[in-house]
């Protein structure tokens, strides 16, 4: 079945990394465990290997477990060009220590391989706080800053307590003389 | 070259034809919207406050979620309806009552401006003395008229004593039966 | 101005004023009278009929609140129009352009031809007259739109300036067209060429009339920018355009010159092509050899008028159902499509003319 | 652009975030040639309603509630692939018939969002009688879901399990009365406003969104389908009570222009109207008798740990949940994958090329909805 050529494609490919893998939920699709320094390697293995060809990142889930900051791509191969879309899909998971709460973490952007990546990476980058380094330089024809200006803190953190104060000068300005 | 002219102002004529023939078209059909021919073709408002308006409350299927109503003596006061609703518009506060069954619900509010018609409060609510109004006019001038409120009133301090008491002889009734 | 001025001098015996005035008093009254009696009511009678239309053909009840059916509601606009304060401060160059917006338009109440009798200007420029007040109108609106200093007011002045340059051509050609059949441009000979029957029309009478009628109406279309054409006003794009930064009192001043430009266009548009205040034969020489010019001005002023809304409404049918035009397809439609028919109209026109004469 | 255009220095012009071109809450700042857009930056966020968070804040149940909020006009499908997300984690069966009601609503939704989109459009392109015959007839639709569920749009109707009531007895002849009565209506739209010339010449060959363009971006739904894209959800993965209806996906061909423009995605979309009610046709006569909702083991088992992703197909594209449960009566992670945040991606690259009066066309063609973008 398709499931495992993509397994024995990658075991094939990287020998030399040990792929942990699971049943992802109740469904067949199976997730692999992938450290995050070699996690580029094999997104572009997936997307350039001709018969897999998985291109489309459906989805960049970040999820707080414990403290650690688990991302799971889902990549599936492309629809675009394919008669079958949909066909091959598969999870690739990594995870970042959650240092103390307010400061951000860094990981690796996969916006120069995926090019719908950069739509999660900001979203996510902006409410878990984590700066995704990448290669070619920010794509500045979209700006997506869906928290307020002065906002301390990362709201979807586990660590971050509701209600912060926005800490704007401008705002607290406005707001003091309306006090008055 | 000379097909070629003609070629083009047979194209061009064709064009400014099918323009002209198109709008003339969906002007035609519109037409007999003035005339209110047939059936589909009714004008469909109605002036709203006027009395002549034929959809009244009472029209609305049976299901509408309209404002919320609290009948206050079926009302045990048991927070479920607080506890699940999702903007947190519900307030209640309670007392013990005159027997152990039942509670004083003395403050009972919905604000109806935080209130988004969900329906779990009514879904949840064991002795459904919550439920849907027909109501649709919430419109008030101030966002303080918006809050609904059910409840009975703060009980006063001599009843709250003689209530304790009930209480505590109907406590040693059952304790000695 | 030639002594036609006198038709005033019937209505005044009706109010009792002394009748040996010096003739300009004639003039100045009969001005102020056709603005006041004519020009104000088909206004105010016209929005309301655009709207109760408009209402109708959307299966809707339309105004029903201001007086019975709504009926007020266009005087209810007016005076909501009035009492609001406008928001942004005007320096002396925007009211400049705002009066020669509207002076440009009621400049032509002298040339408007309203009956056989009530003609003050009867020469052989008449009918180029309103031409030229329909030019300096849209000057007026293009400036008013640049000292805005704003890109919506830019870019409404440009699409004004550049649909008005593209649509004054064919309409002009579709004037001279009309005035071939008739044989000179006064208003007096251009109506009595054409008959109170339907086949008398000059539009109806032949072909090359009725594609000269069609070019005049939509080349007036453009230039005026009127609703299905009016790229310079849009709403959805840029805000308004150049009435973006109109507020209050000078919106209303805006829209009821543009109202009259609409009004005026087809008025002219009804006595070039649709027969103007023609009667029946019978009922004209009746009514003359009885002397009473009162009875005959009046009604070949409800004739005038009852085809000028008529046609105001079917243009408004076809605004109303049809999208907005783009302004580069606008000067494109009226470069390839108008002058191209305006100038086979024309040809036709003068061979059939020819034709006739010999 | 081409390049014998006099090129002129670009002005500079930012449409704000409420501007009568823009459908949605967005910053647009647009170099400006002439009347041609050279090049144009997106600002969004400015709908950011913490729909997330809030959904790890509140217990199980009242997070339906919150899902139909993602998007307003299309309320059930964020729903209902919570729902199936929930389900697929504890493991709840769900029986025949709440299934079919589900797709039910699912199809009257689709109905509902594409006459909104006609609405909007029409609205852009600036013609006005085809808005009020579009309303009139979505009035209609929105009757139905009163009928059903008690709410115009935000029905919050679907539980964990099935549904909370059942088809009340006049529902099914009102629902064929519909069909029948919208088959008839859309005729009248194609007369008045779709093959209406004027239209025609504002959305022919404008902004024709090319293959490339939708793999780059991750377009899908019915963007994609107007460009010869054939990737419909429905066809494809996802079972449920689609296998029992037969319907073609309807893919645009460029009848008028070029394959992907403007006046595709309107057909695309009209025809998927059509399709609607032919799906709507079979299921209301094939609709299994059974109970509504599975009541019996329908609790949420707090010993559970689990992860699932549920995909469906919304009227606007391929909308995902993800949900992560963690034992707590309140969820771990709730996440929406809509279309629209690619759809935001993409305005940057479509509109380059558009003329400032196509571009509230071009926006309210592409169907954005920014509730859902921002979440």
């Amino acid at each position: 079945m398709d499931k495992n050529i993509i397994l024995s494609k990658l075991n094939k490919e990287f020998p030399t990394l040990k792929f942990e893998t699971h049943r992802f939920g109740r469904s067949e699709v199976d997730s692999v465990w992938v450290e995050s320094q070699n996690l580029l390697k094999v997104i572009e293995f997936l997307k350039f290997e001709p018969e897999l060809n998985m291109e489309f990142l459906e989805n960049l889930n970040v999820s707080e477990i414990d403290q650690v900051l688990v991302l799971s791509y889902f990549l599936t191969s492309s629809y675009v060009f394919s008669e079958v879309p949909f066909s091959k899909s598969i999870v690739l998971r990594t995870s970042l220590v959650l240092p103390d709460g307010e400061s951000m973490v860094s990981g690796f952007s996969v916006s120069h391989i995926l090019t719908n990546a950069d739509v999660f990476e900001d979203e996510v980058g902006e409410l878990f706080g984590i700066r995704f380094e990448s290669k070619l330089n920010k794509d500045l024809k979209i700006k997506r800053n869906l928290l307020p200006k002065g906002l301390r803190g990362f709201p979807l953190r586990k660590s971050y307590k509701m209600g912060s104060v926005v800490v704007d000068p401008q705002i607290k300005k406005s707001k003091s003389e309306a006090g008055q | 070259m000379k097909n070629s002219i003609f070629k083009s102002v047979i194209v061009y004529a064709k064009d400014v034809f099918f323009g002209f023939w198109s709008i003339l078209g969906s002007c035609l059909t519109a037409f007999p919207y003035i005339l209110r021919i047939g059936e589909l073709r009714k004008e469909v408002t109605e002036g709203y406050p006027d009395p002549v308006s034929s959809k009244t409350a009472d029209d609305l299927p049976a299901r509408t979620r309209g404002l919320l109503f609290n009948d206050i003596d079926r009302c045990t006061g048991c927070h479920d309806c607080a506890k699940i609703c999702p903007s947190q518009c519900i307030k209640i506060e309670d007392e013990p009552g005159s027997d152990l069954t039942k509670r004083w619900v003395s403050i009972f509010d919905i604000d109806f401006s935080k209130c988004i018609f969900c329906g779990l409060c009514v879904e949840s609510c064991q002795p459904n003395s919550l439920f849907h109004t027909k109501q649709y006019e919430g419109a008030a001038y101030q966002v303080s008229d918006l809050v609904a409120s059910f409840g009975r009133g703060q009980l006063t301090s001599e009843q709250r004593e003689k209530w304790a008491l009930i209480r505590k002889s109907d406590q040693n009734k059952k304790g000695l039966s | 101005m030639n002594t036609q001025g006198t038709w005033i001098v019937s209505w005044f015996d009706l109010v009792g004023l002394p009748k040996d005035l010096p003739h300009w008093v004639y003039t100045l009254v009969s001005l102020v009278c056709v603005y006041l009696f004519v020009v104000i009511p088909s206004a105010v009678l016209m929005s309301y009929l655009d709207r109760k239309l408009t209402a109708d053909l959307q299966a809707r009840i339309g105004p029903n609140r201001a007086g019975y059916a709504g009926v007020l509601q266009s005087i209810a606009d007016f005076l909501k129009l009035l009492q609001k304060e406008p928001q942004f401060k005007w320096g002396l160059r925007e009211n400049l352009w705002l009066v020669s917006h509207t002076m440009a338009l009621y400049s032509t109440l002298a040339v408007l031809p309203l009956g056989s009798l009530a003609l003050l200007v009867d020469t052989e420029m008449s009918a180029f007259l309103p031409f030229w007040a329909t030019l300096v109108l849209a000057l007026g609106t293009m400036l008013l739109g640049l000292t805005q200093a704003s890109v919506p007011g830019w870019f409404g002045g440009i699409r004004v300036a550049a649909q008005t340059l593209a649509g004054s051509f064919p309409a002009l050609i579709a004037l001279v067209c009309a005035g071939v059949r008739a044989g000179s441009f006064k208003w007096s000979s251009l109506v009595h060429s054409q008959s109170f029957a339907l086949w008398g029309w000059a539009a109806i009478s032949n072909p090359f009339q009725t594609v000269a009628f069609f070019v005049f109406i939509i080349s007036g279309l453009v230039i005026l920018a009127i609703p299905p054409l009016d790229g310079g006003l849009s709403q959805s794009d840029i805000h308004g355009g150049v009435s973006s930064y109109l507020h209050g009192r000078r919106l209303s001043l805006f829209q009821m010159g543009r109202l009259y430009g609409f009004f005026f266009w087809c008025l002219i548009t009804v006595v070039l092509f649709l027969g103007g205040w023609n009667l029946p034969e019978s009922l004209v020489s009746h009514l003359r050899e009885g002397e009473s010019w009162i009875m005959l001005s009046f009604l070949e002023l409800t004739c005038l008028l009852i085809k000028t809304f008529f046609l105001m409404l079917v243009v408004t049918w076809v605004a109303r159902v049809n999208t907005r035009v783009r302004v580069d397809q606008i000067t494109d439609f009226s470069w390839k499509v108008l002058s191209p028919f305006s100038l086979v109209a024309l040809m036709g026109a003068s061979l059939w003319a020819g034709w006739r004469a010999l | 652009m081409s390049q014998n255009y006099l090129r002129t220095d670009l002005t500079t012009w930012e449409i704000g975030p409420y501007h009568g071109a823009l459908p949605v809450p967005m910053r647009l700042k647009l170099q400006l040639d002439g009347e041609v857009i050279a090049h144009a930056e997106v600002e969004t966020g400015f709908l950011h309603r913490g729909l997330e968070k809030a959904c790890e804040l509140h217990p199980w149940k009242s997070l339906v509630s919150y899902a139909d909020h993602l998007d307003p006009e299309g309320a059930v499908f964020g729903e209902i692939v919570l729902t199936n997300a929930v389900e697929e984690i504890f493991g709840i069966p769900v029986p025949e018939r709440a299934q079919c009601i589900r797709v039910i609503l699912c199809e009257l939704t689709r109905i509902s969002s594409h006459l909104a989109y006609i609405v909007r459009m029409a609205k852009m392109a600036g013609s006005e009688t085809i808005i009020h015959y579009v309303l009139r007839d979505r009035e209609r639709v929105l009757d139905l879901f009163e009928l059903l569920t008690g709410a115009r749009f935000s029905i919050n109707f679907l539980r964990y399990g099935g549904v909370r009531f059942d088809v009340t007895e006049g529902f099914i002849e009102r629902v064929l009365e519909l069909c029948e009565l919208i088959r008839i209506r859309i005729k009248e739209y194609n007369d008045v406003f779709t093959y209406n010339h004027s239209f025609i010449k504002r959305s022919a060959n404008i902004a024709p969104l090319s293959k490339e363009l939708i793999r780059h971006c991750g377009i899908t739904g019915p963007n994609a389908r107007a460009s010869g894209v054939c990737f419909d959800l429905r066809k494809t993965y996802y079972g449920k009570a689609y296998d029992r209806v037969e319907f073609e996906v309807p893919v645009g061909v460029g009848a008028l222009g070029v394959v992907g423009d403007v006046h595709d995605r309107f057909i695309v979309r009209l025809k998927e109207v059509s399709q609607s009610i032919e799906i709507l046709k079979q299921l209301v006569e094939t609709i299994p008798s059974g109970e509504y909702c599975n009541l019996v083991d329908n609790k949420i088992s707090r010993a559970i740990r689990g992860e699932a992703v549920s995909r469906v197909e919304s009227s606007r594209g391929l909308l995902s949940c993800y949900v992560l449960a963690d034992g707590k009566d309140t969820p771990a992670r709730v996440q929406f994958t809509t279309s629209s945040m690619f759809n935001v991606k993409l305005i940057p690259y479509l509109i380059s090329g558009v003329r400032i009066e196509d571009l509230p066309v071009v926006l309210a063609s592409l169907d954005l909805s920014v509730a859902e973008a921002d979440k």
